[in-house]
């Protein structure tokens, strides 16, 4: 039980759970129903897998001039993708796409829940 | 796209970031993956992103017309003296070998100098070619042009 | 391999869908997809190619053109046989010769034999930079990549040449701007 | 812990696949873009993955360059979604 074994041991763990994440939002991605929950579903495999598969790898890696570089492939995608996102949601808010709620679900999104 | 905030804000902070990475892609490219192609290229991503962002005009004030057309044609200009040094030098035409004494040294400096230059063409004819496309659709309304029937008419 | 599939499918989505929007997005995606492939045969310097150009420039410029033209596909009715045959035999000639091609990776094809040992052995000694597809570009075949850097500036002349609005019709009146721009 | 790095890239290449379903089958615009971000992520963590498993460090580049030029492209595609010019600065219209 070495400290490697242990940093190890977190770093698989850290890239298991990133992937799992990642599959779990690739299935949201394509069962849900409308764009924003989709988009919902898209942010959370953007931003929690790079962040658990990163960091796995920044484990890995130890410190080094590479470490520097994962970190800041990490620092862009959390920085650029719940942008990208966000300006997805405004230009289908604003292009008239209404959300799904509870009561328009039925009645063919006449009005809308947000 | 100027009423994002968000969007503003990031990209505000996001374009020198841009800009700095293509400067180690085109300086670094010897060590790693990269060169003047790719680089100016990236360069020229990061103004595009201005673009989109504030609009051509505030992007054309940033970088004039003039100079991005001066610029396109320095750069060749660039690669074609470093190889004019080379004759002048005593040497063949982009031989790098007489531009300083150690030959390793020669040839790396003439590499980064070909590199800059290649660098600096692309990213400028990447932007030119770009704002010619972008604001073609103003300019022709601007004339009382129909966009979808002039390429039928010439 | 995975993503020769996905390869796949984004190529033959690309020549069905009728949105240009759409076309012009997987097309996006096949370029990543591509440059994935790249960075797992290791060729960096084309994989970083690959996704500043094919991915972020060339949507962008397409996007661009998009703004000029309609958003669908004109379909276009029966098929020209005579193309189509030409298409085939073309593919048939090309499948035919793969398998005259030397068998892949293998240290004996002949582009490993002529001129590749020396670029591999002399690089370092003779340039001390580790980055051997940089020295070949720059040194070794220097004069192919000013040909490059000039091709590229011809290029951008061109298209502003071909794309500028003529002065004479820039004082033109706008008269004839209410037209509808539904067709073509 | 070669298993483990081929696992996480399988997992990728599923969300991959799923992403890119979304994009081609997407009924509107917005779906495509989800999916081609989505697939744009996920194309980063990959090269990123795959330049570990194969142990050459420098592709990492590769992977910063992609997550740039990703978000800019899809800046693109929403700023021609939404004002059919990519030349505007957008806030004519309120002015």
């Amino acid at each position: 039980m070495s400290v490697e074994f242990i940093i190890q041991l977190i770093a698989a763990l850290m890239l298991g759970i990133g992937g799992i994440f990642a599959i779990i939002g690739g299935i949201g991605l394509m069962r849900f129903p409308d764009v924003f929950t989709r988009l919902h579903a898209g942010s959370i495999t953007d931003t929690l897998a790079p962040l658990l598969i990163i960091g796995g790898l920044v484990l890995l890696v130890g410190f080094d001039l590479l470490t520097f570089k994962l970190l800041a492939i990490l620092f862009f995608l959390l920085f650029t993708t719940p942008v990208a996102s966000h300006a997805t949601a405004r230009a289908a808010l604003a292009a008239g796409v209404q959300p799904l709620g509870e009561d328009t679900r039925d009645t063919g999104a006449s009005t809308s829940k947000s | 796209m100027k009423d994002n905030s968000i969007l503003v804000i990031v990209a505000r902070f996001l374009i020198p970031l841009v800009m700095l990475f293509g400067l180690y892609v085109q300086f670094h490219g010897e060590y790693s993956p990269g060169g003047g192609f790719q680089a100016g290229v990236l360069f020229a991503a990061a103004w595009i992103l201005f673009v989109l962002i504030y609009g051509l005009e505030t992007g054309l004030r940033v970088i004039p017309l003039r100079v991005i057309y001066s610029l396109g044609c320095l750069g060749v200009l660039l690669y074609c003296a470093v190889g004019l040094m080379g004759v002048i030098l005593g040497g063949r035409f982009l031989d790098y070998q007489p531009l300083l004494a150690s030959p390793q040294a020669a040839q790396q400096a003439g590499i980064i100098l070909v590199e800059f230059g290649v660098g600096v063409t692309v990213a400028s004819v990447v932007m030119m070619i770009f704002l010619q496309f972008a604001r073609r659709r103003a300019q022709s309304q601007a004339a009382g042009l129909e966009l979808d029937q002039e390429q039928d008419r010439s | 391999m995975v993503l020769l599939v996905l390869l796949l499918v984004v190529g033959t989505a690309v020549v069905l869908t009728r949105d240009l929007l759409k076309a012009t997005m997987l097309f996006a995606i096949y370029s990543l997809t591509i440059a994935g492939l790249f960075v797992i045969l290791d060729a960096g310097d084309v994989a970083l190619t690959e996704a500043a150009v094919g991915a972020g420039i060339s949507t962008i410029l397409i996007l661009a053109t998009l703004a000029l033209v309609p958003a669908r596909e004109h379909r276009q009715r029966g098929h020209n046989r005579p193309a189509l045959l030409i298409v085939f035999i073309t593919g048939a000639a090309l499948v035919y010769a793969v398998s005259d091609l030397p068998e892949f990776g293998s240290a004996d094809n002949p582009v490993h034999q002529h001129v590749g040992p020396y670029f591999i052995e002399q690089t370092y000694p003779d340039m001390g930079i580790p980055n051997m597809v940089a020295a070949v570009l720059a040194s070794y075949r220097s004069i192919d990549t000013m040909g490059e850097a000039i091709v590229i500036l011809t290029a951008g002349i061109a298209v502003f040449a071909l794309l500028s609005v003529p002065p004479r019709r820039r004082q033109r009146a706008p008269d004839a701007k209410t037209r509808g721009r539904d067709e073509g | 812990m070669d298993t483990v790095l081929l696992g996480t890239i399988l997992a990728v290449f599923t969300t991959m696949a799923l992403s890119l379903w979304r994009a081609l089958a997407g009924p509107s615009v917005y779906d495509t873009i989800v999916g081609v971000n989505a697939f744009g992520t996920k194309t980063v963590l990959l090269v990123a993955l795959i330049s570990f498993f194969t142990g050459h460090h420098d592709l990492i580049d590769v992977a910063l360059v992609y997550a740039l030029i990703n978000f800019i492209a899809v800046i693109a595609v929403l700023k021609l979604v939404r004002q059919r010019d990519l030349a505007t600065s957008g806030s004519q219209d309120e002015r």
